[in-house]
Formats: structure tokens, C-alpha cells, sequence
């Protein structure tokens, strides 16, 4: 199960970066969140701690419906149906996606963490998630592929947070989620403003402040 | 009875503060600005000489403490007798100077702010009496840069020039680094004594090992090096001083850069009491290589203010002659010559004090006159300023150390101690070494006296060049006022040195258990023989003769009876333009040293003939090689440098978070 | 000491026409009498004086400041005594830094009137002398360096006490440096020509160009008195033998001192006319050979 | 304890209030009367935790100790002032017709939800709500940065939030390894991220685990507080931002930043006893470093007032690092010292750039002629900000390099002078250029407003009177808060 999940996961993280259109995201990334959501589920299920139920809920609610929606809407009304732009090529990438898996299982594996009882193996998994959602921002050129980076890198640590410490404290969890959602609206607000003034997303248009 | 003394310290200080708070306060209104400023400081000058003289005379230490900076960082002003003898070099130059500024600001009137310059003026001497007096490494530290940086503003007075700008940057900066080091040889003392208080720093440094001595002998020689203008740490010298007002470049001159003696004085004879034998040498030969630099490149200066900023950087050479030979003495268990070295720096620090606040003032008299310092645009104003002339004459031999003038008697003294390096010690090397650091010493004063003559005889003599030199006047009152006390500091000095001595003995006597005796005269008794100068007997010896030759003239063959007529010049009339100007007087040295002005010299006639030519242009380009070679390359390797590291930043969001991804990668990398 | 001052101040012109008629005579001339330069100082004086509108009250203070300071110096120089009693308010240094206030004023002066030809002599006696200075100081100090003292008489003495030691080769090389910095100082073929005035060559005589009269008189009276100093100082450094300590018998040390001097005059007339002058800009190469000898001569005395 | 949630509230009534009332000047004036009114209930709350006992409430979710308390006077503070600058600034920029008086009210809120968050971020007990607070102030801030929608201000917040979010994301898995450390000790509790009990148990934890945690912390919340390598966003938001919020942002903002990673960093000190100190050397050194060369050739007044900021900040934190009571000492009072010099500075620079219209340095000259009172002292700042005596940053500067020779960091202090002169000599270049010399013909001799003015002297007196005399309550304070960076033990 635990191996499935992760599984998803990276192939979702992985996927990210081969996608053709930017629209193309929104779906993977509604169908990573809705897998952490499961995960979480999963979580709660074995442990029976109640407010595993409540994350799982929250996550299937704010990352696999709203952010998606927001994000949707954000495109539909820059309609950037265009191609996504790239630093390396596609197969240029999805190498160095596969070495930084492999750094990410490395680094967790040589710093011998005592284990926990559960998702042992999630903890790799979620490192490599963060590598590879800075790789996805790194990689794409396009202004809001980096908001997908990020929503990529917190789903990272949702993994780790909800099933090896079995989730944070209440409140936090709930500051965590009002966070991501601000985040993604004002990512939001903000690519509107940039598309308005530099009529692209592209953020190699972005660099006249240098030195 | 020390109270007293206390009182007139305390006194002083407030004057100086006051003399702040009242120049910003009348910042309006210029005129009383201006007396206000100067008067106050005059006063705490002169209470400032009377408590010194005291302190010298009672050998009672001054000690006021002030306030806590931070938890252990007290500001205490401690006079003992080495503060005390800078205190006196300082008030003294504060009462001339403030008497001379009094004339001299009022070119500044409606112009520029007359109360900054003259609270600056305050706040400037109060931070230089601040920095000799003060006994904590911290506070001393904090007035040093009070001092530089006030000197800085004051140099930066009128920054409308480029090159007083230029100037300010390179100084502010030098003396900058300078500080580091001091910093550095200060924190090194902290490391070895865990104190930062000059008390513990006497107490406890000098039984560090050798080699921490030795990092915190060359840490602090180059830390104050810098500020005294050492060759070659001197480039930031020649541009400040003569970029500041006159009175202004008079104190930095005359004062501040003496300053960087005291430190030395302080960390090598307080601290760190007796060293390695290389520390003399090494002090030696900059100094012989500062002196004999310092004045060559002088000599090829035409702006008056430049060529005083040079030679305060061979006077610098000639103290450090007088240190270094005082520090082999002291490795040589030499108390008695110990003793004749540091008398003569100590009184050189007092002779070239006086005597190059005359000459800047001398020359701030005849900008003030003529709005130039360019001597070639100059001439004839012996006639237009007479005591200006006779004044600047008058410093300038004391500058070229001539008899019966101060400046002889301490080159005198200093000319001992390196001759005797050579006599006394049994070392080859040192007795090779000192008759020739005194032959080099004999250079320098050549060619001082070449470069007096350059700068006196074409800005004072013969026909004036250009009008303004022609519509030149005298000075104002306070202004001569200002130049004759120190003038008169200059021979009374010199034909009474007992009044030196008695004061340069109280710290001597501290540091070799060795005294000199003298009044008229200057008595050393060594051990094979006895050294002794009278500038006073010669004095009156010479009137002697000059009386007798004039009487006998007049008896023999009566008056002279003059006629007065043309130059004669090949029969055309005399017109300025085939004056001797100061380029082509001292274009003789140029040739022969050649190769440290890096000339390039451009001659270009014009005409079908070269015999008959129509015009001639000939241009003389010198450049000092150390800056060419030396600081150019420096600088430009820096910036180049840092253009290339300037492209990390290359506006691109994605290599950003690649820099961040990887520093987290390499950071897991390295944990274990 | 009153004896010494008049002793120099008549001497002087002497050992000059010595000079004179000793070139003459090898240049094959007849040439004037040796009494002639007192002759010509007379005439001098009682002449009148043309001075330039331009100069100041410098012009007329440098000769007898010059004059002055030439003597007071001279009293400082041991001539046919050791010890004349002054010697307790100066030594060797001072001399030279009299001379220097000598050469100083007259430069001074050689620019007061503003003509090119005062200017270009002063230039170039200051940019000399700071060659010649330290060449003489080293030459003296490599001498002074056996009895180490900067006191003349206490040399003398010392040297005349443990015995002369002339075969010393360092004392040779002293010799020879301080034969060379005496030429240049006396102002003599190869480095300068006294008797010229032809702009190319002279450094000294161009200064004097603009005095006449008394005031011309006294500064070629202090040029000879002060050929006559460095010559007893050259004397007294190498072979002082016969000279008379303080109540000595005085009478036969004088007559020894003249016939010195007389020997020195006819050697320096002797090496002016074997030379030629040289380019001014040479003379520094010759002074700095002489620094080299007096630098090997300390070397030596060192070392041995 | 009403004192407490009064702090927290009054920021966003003002904030509100200023957005909705739609008279401007009686907003401006009544923004500034609630940073006032917030500087004295600051104040006051300080004072209790600094000398009377630290301040908890809200069962424990509020912990206020001298720490916090340092951190609560500074951002009111600067807070206050930055409010006073403010209205002189927003008023000239609405009179050159730059932006519309409806963007003013929208500036007034989005600053007093910032000091807000801020506020939050240093009360607060829980490092979770902790890393909240910070996410927050992130967010805010970057609205503020966008504020002129220039297309230069649009990138510099674009990069601000992008890196400042994955920054914080790293921060937060380090949050969670941390409570990963800690939670077999005390099981699934809010408490368990409390950091006094963190701090309590300190000694327990799993060190593996909080090793893991500190590096990601450092490398987080050092992104926010622009240390070397992470700091690339700081000179483009600082100096895109305007002039009082880089006040805010360079003076309180990364200070705030600091105080998250200084928190964690006594937990894992303790834990792994000092085996963390070295990572900040580290980090600090390189900060300073990195710095030079944007000194020595630079051509953005405000881009090299950040880049001293980064500097700054690496100063602090090799402070710390080098720890000690020396050295947490003077790392605190040079927290303190920079916060005034800094905003000093760019408050001057503010007047400077509205006069002059240009960022430029060569385009500036003379500001000592068109406007004495700001040109003096921002002469008097720069050399401040250069650790130059008699100043204030010298004191601090020097504490620090005591402590490192005293604790024996030989080869970091003798590094860290040599770059702080280059620094200075290329700060100077610049500084020298634009204060001295002749101003540009069209500009007119003249101050900016009185308030710009005024604005300058509150932290102009501190810079110029702790530089030479740092009082006893002051010094016991400081005191207090090394203290507390100690962890709690002398």
C-alpha cells in the first residue's frame, strides 16, 4: 500500500515535468493531492487518530479541489494554452529528475533517522518530492509553473507530516492550509499582474534586476 | 596639587566643546562664528599648554574618567608625561593655529558655512587631545576615527573640486585600513592579556612570547604607519593635506600625524618594552627610505601645499630614523644612546610641529593673498608681503634644519644617534648601516634646502608672474600674529634647548633611566668622548663677527652707495616669462634621478627650422612610480575581481533556486 | 679664537692666488702676482654697487650673511691648533650645515634679481650640492669612524696620539673620495669652472652675476675663505703631524700649516689643468664614485 | 495578558481603518497615532518580560521572553517611525502624480497587517504558528514590494515570494523534524511544538533528527533572513520596495527572520552541544563575504543599503555563532544597532531618491547642498553602517570581534575585518560621490517635508549616542536576551 502510494507520487512529481501544456498540471496536481489525501486516509485508518481524518479531508478539500480551481481559472483567464517552455529538454530533465530521486533516497538513507512505526518509507519519497518540485521551478520558464513547484513541495511535506510524525498539531495544520491557499491566490494575483505588464509569463522576461 | 593641573585639563576640553556648540549655534552668522570658534579654542589651547608644562614639571599623571562606554569599555583621560608632551606639541599648535584662523576664515565669508569649520576646528582638537590622552584600547580606538573623520570633513571642506573629493576618498579610506590594523595588533594584545585597557597592556604584554611581540609590533607599525604618512603608505598625504583649508593642513600637518608617533611611542616603550633587533632596522630603514622618497618627490612639486605634504612625509622618515635607532639601542642595552635617539625623535616631533605649522600657515598666507598655490604663478611678493616673506623664510630654514634654527639641533641629535650607531655598536653591520642612514640624513637635507630655495625664490622674488601675484597685499593682523609665535617658537628652540630637554627628559628617563643635560647647550657625555652643540654661543658668536665686519667696512671704506638698474638679460629687457620658474629649477634633480618620476618629458617645436622655431611646447609629465606601480595595479585587480563575482547575480530566478537546492544537497551531503 | 677668524679671513686670498699662479705657470703664462686676489678684494671694496630694481633687501643681507657664517664656521676648524676653545658649541656637522646656510643665501640671492643666468646657476649648485653633501659627510664620517667622535679636535688628537696611520688602506680610499668631494665643493675644473662666465659651464660664478662692488667682494672673499676651510679640513683629516695642542709651540705648526696649504694649492692647480670640465650631468657619476670609496673605506675600517 | 492580544489588535483596527476611511489626511495622522499607541503597550510589555518575568497567556500559546520582547520593541519601533516617514513619503508621491490617493489608503493597510504579522511571529510560543506567521509576513511583504506595479517591483516580488515560500517550505520540514525529535517524548501534542517545552527537554531529543532539522531551518528561515547563498532576493526587493518598507524590511523584517532560526538554533545547540555554532560561522562569514564585490562596484543606492543589510545579517549571525556571553552579546546589540542605522539610511535614501527621481548613483550628486539636514546625515549613517566610531555599529562590531579572538576564532575575525574595510572602501566611493559636489542644476535646493525630516532623528540619536555611551538599563537588557540565546544558561 505504503509503496503504491509513494510510488504515485514521484511518477505524479515526475510527470509535472513532462508535461506539454501548462493546463496539463492542474489535473496532475489535483491527482497528487487527491493521493496524499488517500494517503492520509490511509494514515488514519491504521493510527485512528481523529485529526489524521480531519488533514485528510482538508487536504482533499483544499489542495485536490480549490487550488486546482484556482489555478484552473488563473490559466483559463491568461489562457496560456501555449506550450510549456523549458531550460533543458524534456529528456534532459526527466534524467536529471531521475539523479535527484536517487540523491533524495541517498541523503534520507546515510543520515540513518531512527524509524518510526509508520510510512518509514514516505520520508525519501518526501524529500525527493521537495528536490523535484525546486527541479519543476528551476526547469520551467512559465511564472506559474513555479506556483506548481511549490504546491509540489508542500505536498512533499504533507507527505512527511501526516504520516511519520502522524500529522502536526491541530492549529498548525490549519495556519499551514490557510497559508497554501493565500499563497496560491496571491501567486494568482500576482501572475495576472506580470502577464498584464510583460504580456507573457515567461520569466526570463523577468530579469532586468541584476548585479 | 595635581587637581589643579586636572582642572585646567577638564577646563580646556569644555573650552574646545563649547568653542563647538557656539560656532554651530552663531552657524549664521559668520562673523561671530568665527570669534567665537577660534577664541575658545585659543583658550583651551593655552590652558592645554599650562597643564601640560605642569604635568611635565611635577611628573604628576592627570587621570579623569569620564563615563562607561560599555560593560567593561571606560572613557579615562590619563595624562602622564608622554601624553603630556604631545599635549603641550598640540596646545601649542592650537594657540597659533586659532589666532592665524581668526584672519584666515574670513576668506570663507557669505562663501561657506564659517561655524562648521569652525566647530570642526574644535572638535578636531578635541579629538586629538582625546586620542593621546585617553588609556583604554577601545575609547583610543574611537577617538583615533573621530580624529580621522573629522579631519576628513574638514579636508572635504571645499568639496566642490574633483580632486578635493579624490583626495577625501583616498584618505578616509587609507587611514581606514590603517585602523584594521591597529584593530588587529590591539586584539592581539586582548588575546594574549584578556584586557583591553592600556594599563594591563603595560602591565602584562611584555612577557608575551617573541613571536606575538612581533605580530603586534608590525601590526601597529603599519597601523600608524599609515596615518603618519610612512613611505609606502603615504600616497593618501600629499593629496589631503593640500586639499584642506591652510589652517586646517597646518593641524593634520603639524599635529595629527604626530598622533601616529604616540601610538608607536606607546606600544613599543609602554607595551611591549624591548623586542627582536629587527625591529629597529626595519623602523630604520623606512625611515631613511621615507625621508630620502619623501623629498624627491617634493622636490618636483610646483604647488606649494603639495611640496610641505611631501616633506611632512620625509620629517616622518627623519622620526622614524630617530625611533629605529632608539629601539637598536634599547636590543643593544644602549641607555645612554637609547636616550640621545628618542630625545632627538621627541624633538624633532616638537621642531616640525612648529616649524611646518609656520610654513603651511605661510603658505595659506599667500593663497589667502593671491588665490593660487601654484608657485609658477607666483613671484615678487617679498615686496607686496614682507613679513609674510621674512615669516615663510624663516620656516623654511628651520624646515631645512639651518643653524640657529629648531630644526638643526633635533637633525643634530638624530645625526648623533645614527653616527653613533656606527661608533658605539660592534656590530659591522650597524656600524656600516649608521654612517650611511646620517649620509642619507645629509641628502634629504640638501635637498630640502634646494626645494626652499625653489619655492621662496620663485613664489617671493624677482618679477611677479601673473596679476595676481602683482595685486598680491599683506595679510591681516591675526594672521601674521598666528606665524610670528610659532617663528618665535622656531629660535627660541633652537638656541634653548634645555627648555626641550627639561620636558623630553620626564619620558626618558621613564623608558632608559638616562637623561640628557643641557640649557644653552646640548650636552651629551658618552663614554669614549662628548658630544655637545650651542646653537646660542654660535649665535652670538656670529652677530659678533657680522657687527665687527659691518663696523669695519664702514671705518675702512665707508658706506656702499648702491646705483639701481636694469637686470641684465643679453641686453633685452627683463620680462617675467624668462624668469627661472619652478620647473626649470628643479629639472636638474629631475634628470638625475630619472628613474623614480617615471618622466615623460614631450618637446615639440614648431616651425620650418628647428634652430628658428616659432613655438616650443614642452611638457613634463611625472608620476610617482610607487603609485604607477604599485597601488594602480592593486585597485584595478580589485574592481576587475569583483565584475567577474558580480555575475552570480545574473537577475534569473531559476539559478537562484538552483544556488538554494544545491547549498541544502551539499549541506545533507556533509552532515553525518 | 679672534686670532683664528683673522688668521683665515687674511690667509684666504693668498692660498687663492697660489692657485692662480701655479695653473698659470703650468699653462706656460706668466700670470698675475700671488697678491693679486687681495689687490682685486681691495678694489672691490671701495667700488660703488649696481644692484637690479627687481631684487629685494636679500641682495644686499646675502654677502655678509654669507661672509658671516663662512668664518663662524672656520672657527670650528681646528688650522694650526687643535683646540681653540670653541669647539664645545660645534663639530663637523654643524660646519657643513654653516656652509649650507652659505650656499643657501647665495642661491637665494641668484634669483632675487630674476635674470635666467642667476636661476640657472642656483638650480644647479643646489641640485649638486645634495650629491655633494652626502658624499662629503660619508668621506668624513669614514674618516672620524677610528677615533668615533664628530669632534674635530678630539679626533686630531686621538689621531695624533695612537700613532698616524696613513697605511691604512681605508684611510687611502677616504682620501681619495674626500679629494674628489674638496674639487667639487671649491668649485674647480672638472666640475665647475671658476674662472668662466660663460652660461654653459658655470654653476657658482652665475649667481654672483648680478653683484658688483663690496657686496661682490665679499662673496668671492667667503668663496676663498671657505676653499681655504675645506682644505685645512682635508689637512687636519689626513695629515695632521706638527699640528700644536693649546699653548703648543704655536709659531712652528703655523709655518707647517702654510706649507701645507701651499702643497694642497699646487696639487688642486696641478689637477686642474690635467682635466677638463665635465658635462654637468656627469658630475653626479664622479660624486657617486667618491660616496662608493668613502662606502668601501668604511667597509674596510669595519671589517678589518 | 490584554496588553498582549491589545498588541496584536491594534496593527490590523489601524489597518482596516486606514483602508476604509476615505479621508485621506486624518487616515495618515491616525495611522501614525496607532503605531504610537502601539510603541507605548510594546514598550511596556517589553519592560515587563525584560525585567519583571516572561510574558505567557492563551494557555501557552503566548510566550514572551526577553527575546521576544527585544524583538516586539524593535519592530514597534521602527514600526512607528517607519509610519512617521511614511506620510511625508506617500504625500509626495501622490503629489508627482505617481500613484492615486486610494493606493495610499491600500499601502497603510497592507503596512499595518505586516507590522502585524511581525508582531505575530514574535509572540507566539508554538514554532509551528511561528513558521505561520513568517509564511505571512512573506506574503504581505510581497504585496508591499509589488506596490509601484512597475514591471522591475512585479519581478522583485515575484522572486521574493517564490524563493521566500520554498525557502519557508524547507523551514517547515525542518519544523517537522524537529517535532519528529521531540514527539516520542512527549506524543502527539500541540504542546510538543511549544518551544519552552521544546527548550526544556532540550537535552533529550533525538540529535540525529534535530541536526536534519536545524539544517533545513537555517537553510528556510536563512533564505527569509538573506543569508548567503539564499539572500539573491534581498537587494532586488529592497530596493524595489518603497523606502520606508525597505526601512521595515531591511531594519525589523529579517531580524524577525533571525529570531525564527536563533529560537530553533538554542534547542539544537543544547541538544547537540555547539556542534551547530559552526554552520552559522559558516553562513555569516560567507554572508559578509559575498557582499564585497556588490559593494566595491555597484550602481543602485538602495541595492547597496540591502546588500550592506545581508552583510549586516551574516555579522549577526557569525556573532552568535561564535557565541559565548561576548559574542551573543554584541551579536544582540548589533541586532539593535543595525535596525537604527539601517533605517536611518534608507529613510535618507528615500528623500534622496524623491529628490533626485533616480536610484542611480551617478546620477546623484551633491546632497549636501540640496538638502543639509538629510545629506548630513546620511553621511553620518554611511559611516555608521560602516562600523565606523564613534557610532553605534562600531561598538557592536568590535563586541564581536573580541568574542571571536577571545573564543579563539582567529582566522573568521581576521576575515571578517578585512571584508568589512572593503566594504567600507566601497561604500565610501559611492557615498563620498553623492553627498559631496556640486548638485545638478535642475534640482532644487530644498529639505523634502517635515516629516521626512523629523522622521530621521529618532534613530538618529541612537545611532550617534550608543555609538559612545550605551546606558545601564540598555546594557541589561541586552544582557537579558543573551541570556535567553544562551539557553538560558550562563
Amino acid at each position: 500500500m505504503e509503496q503504491w502510494i509513494a510510488m504515485l507520487l514521484l511518477i505524479s512529481a515526475i510527470w509535472l515535468l513532462q508535461i506539454r501544456k501548462i493546463s496539463d498540471s492542474v489535473p496532475i496536481l489535483a491527482f497528487q493531492s487527491f493521493v496524499l489525501a488517500l494517503m492520509a486516509g490511509a494514515m488514519w485508518y491504521e493510527t485512528k487518530l481523529s485529526h489524521l481524518f480531519v488533514a485528510a479531508l482538508l487536504t482533499l478539500i483544499v489542495k485536490a479541489i480549490i487550488i486546482p480551481a484556482i489555478l484552473h481559472y488563473t490559466i483559463k483567464k491568461i489562457d496560456v494554452h501555449r506550450r510549456v517552455e523549458r531550460v533543458t529538454s524534456k529528456y534532459t530533465s526527466l534524467l536529471i529528475a531521475i539523479i535527484l530521486s536517487v540523491a533524495g533516497f541517498y541523503v534520507t538513507s546515510r543520515l540513518h533517522l531512527p524509524s518510526t512505526k509508520f510510512g518509514a518509507p514516505y520520508l525519501p519519497v518526501s524529500i525527493t518530492l521537495m528536490f523535484l518540485g525546486t527541479f519543476i521551478m528551476i526547469d520551467h520558464k512559465k511564472a506559474l509553473m513555479q506556483g506548481i513547484g511549490l504546491i509540489t513541495i508542500e505536498n512533499g511535506l504533507f507527505l512527511v507530516a501526516q504520516s511519520i510524525s502522524y500529522g502536526m498539531p491541530m492549529m498548525v495544520e490549519l495556519g499551514v492550509f490557510f497559508d497554501m491557499l493565500v499563497t496560491v491566490v496571491i501567486i494568482g494575483i500576482l501572475s495576472f499582474r506580470i502577464h498584464s505588464t510583460f504580456e507573457s509569463l515567461n520569466i526570463e522576461k523577468m530579469s532586468n534586476l541584476k548585479g | 596639587m595635581a587637581d589643579f593641573e586636572t582642572r585646567l585639563f577638564v577646563l580646556s576640553l569644555l573650552f574646545f566643546v563649547f568653542g563647538t556648540f557656539s560656532a554651530l549655534c552663531f552657524s549664521r552668522r559668520d562673523k561671530w562664528a568665527n570669534i567665537f570658534a577660534h577664541s575658545s579654542a585659543l583658550v583651551g589651547g593655552l590652558l592645554g599648554t599650562v597643564a601640560a608644562s605642569l604635568v611635565l614639571a611635577t611628573k604628576q599623571p592627570i587621570s579623569v574618567t569620564a563615563w562607561t562606554i560599555v560593560s567593561d569599555v571606560t572613557l579615562r583621560f590619563k595624562v602622564d608625561t608622554l601624553s603630556a608632551y604631545f599635549l603641550f606639541v598640540i596646545s601649542v599648535l592650537a594657540v597659533a593655529v586659532s589666532v592665524y584662523s581668526i584672519g584666515y576664515v574670513t576668506e570663507y565669508y557669505g562663501k561657506k558655512p564659517i561655524g562648521w569649520l569652525g566647530g570642526g576646528l574644535n572638535l578636531f582638537l578635541l579629538s586629538m587631545v582625546a586620542v593621546i590622552t585617553v588609556d583604554h584600547s577601545v575609547s583610543f580606538l574611537i577617538a583615533w576615527e573621530f580624529m580621522s573623520l573629522l579631519s576628513f570633513f574638514l579636508v572635504m571642506f571645499e568639496h566642490e573640486k574633483p580632486e578635493t573629493r579624490k583626495a577625501g576618498y583616498v584618505y578616509v579610506v587609507m587611514t581606514h585600513f590603517g585602523t584594521v590594523f591597529i584593530i588587529l595588533s590591539f586584539l592581539t594584545l586582548f588575546f594574549f592579556t584578556n584586557r583591553l585597557d592600556f594599563q594591563s597592556f603595560t602591565q602584562a604584554a611584555s612577557d608575551l612570547p617573541a613571536s606575538v611581540k612581533n605580530i603586534i609590533f608590525l601590526t601597529s607599525l603599519i597601523g600608524f604607519g599609515t596615518k603618519a604618512g610612512m613611505i609606502p603608505l603615504h600616497v593618501w598625504l600629499p593629496r589631503a593635506h593640500p586639499a584642506a583649508p591652510s589652517h586646517i593642513s597646518a593641524l593634520m600637518s603639524a599635529v595629527m600625524i604626530k598622533t601616529a608617533i604616540y601610538g608607536l611611542l606607546r606600544v613599543n616603550y609602554d607595551f611591549l618594552k624591548g623586542g627582536a633587533t629587527w625591529w629597529g632596522a626595519v623602523v630604520l630603514g623606512i625611515g631613511v627610505l621615507s625621508a630620502v622618497l619623501g623629498i624627491l618627490f617634493g622636490v618636483a612639486e610646483n604647488d606649494m601645499k603639495r611640496f610641505l605634504a611631501f616633506s611632512s612625509a620625509e620629517n616622518i622618515g627623519i622620526i622614524f630614523m630617530g625611533l629605529g635607532a632608539s629601539l637598536l639601542f634599547r636590543s643593544y642595552h644602549e641607555p645612554l644612546l637609547g636616550a640621545l635617539a628618542l630625545t632627538a625623535l621627541l624633538y624633532h616631533v616638537l621642531n616640525h610641529a612648529i616649524f611646518k605649522g609656520l610654513l603651511f600657515m605661510g603658505a595659506g598666507s599667500v593663497l589667502y593673498a593671491t588665490h593660487t598655490k601654484n608657485i609658477n604663478e607666483l613671484g615678487g611678493l617679498i615686496r607686496r608681503m614682507p613679513w609674510t616673506a621674512v615669516l615663510f623664510l624663516i620656516g623654511g630654514m628651520s624646515l631645512a634644519a639651518f643653524p640657529p634654527l629648531n630644526g638643526f639641533m633635533s637633525e643634530w641629535a638624530t645625526f648623533q644617534s645614527l653616527l653613533h650607531l656606527s661608533f658605539s655598536l660592534h656590530s659591522p653591520i650597524w656600524k656600516t648601516v649608521g654612517g650611511l642612514a646620517a649620509a642619507t640624513l645629509g641628502l634629504t637635507g640638501a635637498f630640502v634646502a634646494g626645494s626652499v630655495v625653489k619655492h621662496f625664490g620663485t613664489a617671493f622674488l624677482a618679477l611677479p608672474r601673473t596679476s595676481h601675484a602683482a595685486k598680491a597685499n599683506e595679510v591681516p593682523l591675526a594672521m601674521r600674529f598666528g606665524m610670528v609665535v610659532l617663528a618665535g617658537g622656531t629660535v627660541v628652540f633652537g638656541v634653548w634647548p634645555g627648555l626641550v630637554l627639561r620636558m623630553t627628559n620626564q619620558i626618558v628617563e621613564n623608558y632608559f633611566h638616562q637623561s640628557l643635560t643641557g640649557h644653552a647647550m646640548l650636552y651629551v657625555p658618552f663614554h669614549r668622548s662628548v658630544e655637545s652643540i650651542s646653537l646660542g654661543w654660535m649665535t652670538i658668536i656670529f652677530l659678533a663677527i657680522l657687527l665687527l665686519l659691518i663696523a669695519l667696512l664702514r671705518v675702512s671704506v665707508g658706506k656702499s652707495n648702491n646705483h639701481y638698474d636694469e637686470t641684465w638679460n643679453c641686453g633685452t629687457p627683463l620680462v617675467p616669462t624668462m624668469e627661472y620658474t619652478g620647473t626649470s629649477y628643479s629639472h636638474p634633480v629631475l634628470m638625475i634621478f630619472k628613474r623614480l618620476y617615471g618622466i615623460e618629458r614631450k618637446i615639440d617645436v614648431q616651425g620650418e627650422y628647428a634652430y628658428y622655431p616659432k613655438r616650443i611646447r614642452h611638457r613634463l609629465k611625472i608620476e610617482a612610480i610607487i603609485e604607477t606601480k604599485l597601488y594602480r595595479p592593486l585597485i584595478r585587480g580589485t574592481v576587475w575581481l569583483s565584475q567577474r563575482l558580480r555575475a552570480i547575480q545574473n537577475g534569473n530566478l531559476q539559478s537562484y533556486l538552483a544556488y538554494m537546492i544545491i547549498t541544502l544537497i551539499v549541506l545533507l551531503l556533509w552532515i553525518r | 679664537m679672534f686670532l683664528q677668524a683673522v688668521m683665515i679671513v687674511l690667509l684666504a686670498p693668498f692660498i687663492q692666488g697660489v692657485i692662480k699662479k701655479t695653473k698659470a705657470r703650468m699653462q706656460n703664462r706668466i700670470g698675475p702676482t700671488v697678491w693679486q686676489p687681495y689687490y682685486d678684494l681691495m678694489k672691490f671694496m671701495k667700488k660703488d654697487a649696481v644692484l637690479s630694481v627687481h631684487s629685494s633687501w636679500l641682495s644686499v643681507a646675502t654677502p655678509y650673511i654669507v661672509f658671516v657664517s663662512i668664518v663662524t664656521a672656520g672657527l670650528f676648524i681646528p688650522t694650526y691648533i687643535t683646540n681653540n676653545g670653541l669647539s664645545f658649541m660645534g663639530d663637523i656637522i654643524l660646519i657643513v650645515y654653516l656652509f649650507a646656510v652659505a650656499r643657501f643665501f647665495t642661491a637665494l640671492s641668484a634669483l632675487d634679481a630674476g635674470g635666467s643666468f642667476g636661476g640657472m646657476g642656483s638650480s644647479r649648485e643646489m641640485a649638486l650640492s645634495a650629491i655633494t653633501e652626502p658624499a662629503l659627510l660619508l668621506s668624513v664620517f669614514a674618516v672620524l669612524l677610528s677615533s668615533g667622535t664628530t669632534k674635530l679636535p678630539d679626533f686630531i688628537a686621538s689621531l695624533t696620539s695612537d700613532g698616524w696611520s696613513w697605511f691604512s688602506p681605508s684611510y687611502g680610499l677616504a682620501f681619495f673620495a674626500m679629494l674628489i668631494v674638496l674639487i667639487a665643493e671649491t668649485g674647480r675644473i672638472p666640475v665647475d669652472n671658476p674662472d668662466t662666465h660663460l652660461e654653459l659651464t658655470m654653476v657658482h660664478e652665475g649667481m654672483l652675476l648680478e653683484y658688483s662692488g663690496r657686496y661682490l667682494g665679499l662673496m668671492m672673499w667667503a668663496a676663498q675663505i671657505k676653499q681655504l676651510l675645506l682644505l685645512s679640513l682635508f689637512i687636519n683629516l689626513f695629515f695632521p703631524w706638527g699640528i700644536a695642542s693649546l699653548g703648543g709651540h704655536m709659531f712652528v705648526s703655523f709655518l707647517l700649516y702654510v706649507a701645507k696649504l701651499i702643497a694642497l694649492g699646487v696639487l688642486l692647480a696641478f689637477i686642474e689643468t690635467m682635466y677638463a670640465k665635465i658635462r654637468l650631468f656627469k658630475v653626479p657619476k664622479l660624486l657617486g664614485s667618491s660616496m662608493i670609496l668613502s662606502l668601501m673605506a668604511i667597509l674596510l675600517r669595519v671589517f678589518e | 495578558m490584554g496588553e498582549v492580544s491589545l498588541l496584536l489588535i491594534i496593527p490590523v483596527m489601524t489597518a482596516v481603518l486606514c483602508w476604509q476611511i476615505k479621508n485621506h489626511p486624518i487616515g495618515e495622522k491616525l495611522q501614525v497615532a496607532g503605531a504610537l499607541l502601539n510603541v507605548f503597550i510594546g514598550l511596556s510589555i517589553a519592560r515587563n518580560a525584560f525585567f519583571v518575568a516572561p510574558v505567557t497567556g492563551w494557555h501557552h500559546l503566548i510566550y514572551i521572553d526577553a527575546l521576544s520582547a527585544f524583538n516586539v520593541m524593535l519592530i514597534v519601533l521602527i514600526g512607528f517611525i517607519a509610519s512617521l516617514y511614511s506620510v511625508g513619503y506617500m504625500r509626495h508621491e501622490v503629489a508627482e502624480r505617481i500613484i492615486s490617493e486610494e493606493k495610499v489608503r491600500h499601502y497603510y493597510l497592507w503596512f499595518h497587517l505586516f507590522i502585524g504579522t511581525m508582531l505575530v511571529v514574535s509572540v507566539v510560543n508554538n514554532i509551528g504558528l511561528l513558521w505561520v506567521g513568517i509564511e505571512l509576513t512573506t506574503l504581505v511583504s510581497a504585496l508591499l514590494v509589488a506596490f509601484y506595479r512597475k514591471g522591475t517591483s512585479l519581478e522583485a516580488a515575484w522572486k521574493y515570494l517564490i524563493m521566500g515560500s520554498v525557502g519557508i517550505a524547507f523551514a517547515l520540514l525542518g519544523i517537522i523534524f524537529l517535532y519528529l525529535s521531540g514527539v516520542d517524548l512527549f506524543g502527539e501534542s500541540a504542546e510538543s511544538l511549544n518551544w519552552t517545552v521544546l527548550h526544556r527537554a532540550a537535552g533529550q531529543l533525538n540529535p540525529q533528527w534535530t541536526l536534519i532539522a536545524f539544517i533545513f531551518v537555517l537553510v528556510g528561515f536563512g533564505t527569509k533572513a538573506g543569508l548567503a547563498p539564499m539572500h539573491f532576493w534581498l537587494p532586488d526587493a529592497h530596493s524595489q520596495a518603497p523606502s520606508p518598507i525597505s526601512a521595515v524590511l531591511s531594519g525589523v523584517l529579517l531580524n524577525t527572520a533571525l529570531y525564527g532560526i536563533f529560537r530553533i538554533y538554542t534547542i539544537v545547540n543544547t541538544t547537540l552541544d555547539g556542534k551547530a555554532a559552526s554552520y552559522l560561522i559558516f553562513f555569516g562569514l560567507l554572508s559578509i563575504a559575498i557582499t564585497v564585490p556588490f559593494m566595491l562596484v555597484q550602481h543602485d543606492l538602495k541595492r547597496m543599503l540591502a546588500y550592506s543589510s545581508v552583510e549586516h545579517i551574516g555579522i549577526i549571525t557569525l556573532g552568535v555563532g561564535i557565541g559565548g556571553a561576548l559574542g551573543l552579546y554584541g551579536a544582540v546589540l548589533h541586532m539593535f544597532h543595525h535596525s537604527m542605522a539601517k533605517s536611518l539610511l534608507f529613510f535618507a535614501a528615500g528623500n534622496i531618491t524623491q529628490k533626485y527621481h533616480s536610484k542611480r548613483m551617478e546620477r546623484i550628486s551633491g546632497v549636501l547642498k540640496t538638502m543639509p539636514m538629510t545629506g548630513s546625515i546620511f553621511l553620518i549613517a554611511a559611516f555608521a553602517i560602516t562600523g565606523t566610531p564613534p557610532f553605534n555599529i562600531f561598538i557592536s562590531e568590535f563586541t564581536i570581534m573580541r568574542a571571536g579572538f577571545q573564543s579563539g576564532h582567529l582566522v573568521a575575525t581576521v576575515l571578517f575585518l578585512l571584508f568589512v574595510v572593503l566594504i567600507f572602501s566601497g561604500m565610501m566611493y559611492y557615498v563620498v560621490r553623492m553627498a559631496f559636489g556640486e548638485a545638478p542644476a535642475k534640482v532644487e535646493k530644498k529639505e523634502m517635508s517635515r516629516w521626512s525630516t523629523v522622521a530621521l532623528f529618532l534613530p538618529l540619536i541612537a545611532v550617534i549616542v550608543f555609538g559612545l555611551y550605551v546606558p545601564p538599563f540598555f546594557q541589561e537588557i541586552i544582557q537579558q536576551v543573551a541570556f535567553v540565546l544562551q539557553g538560558g544558561k550562563s
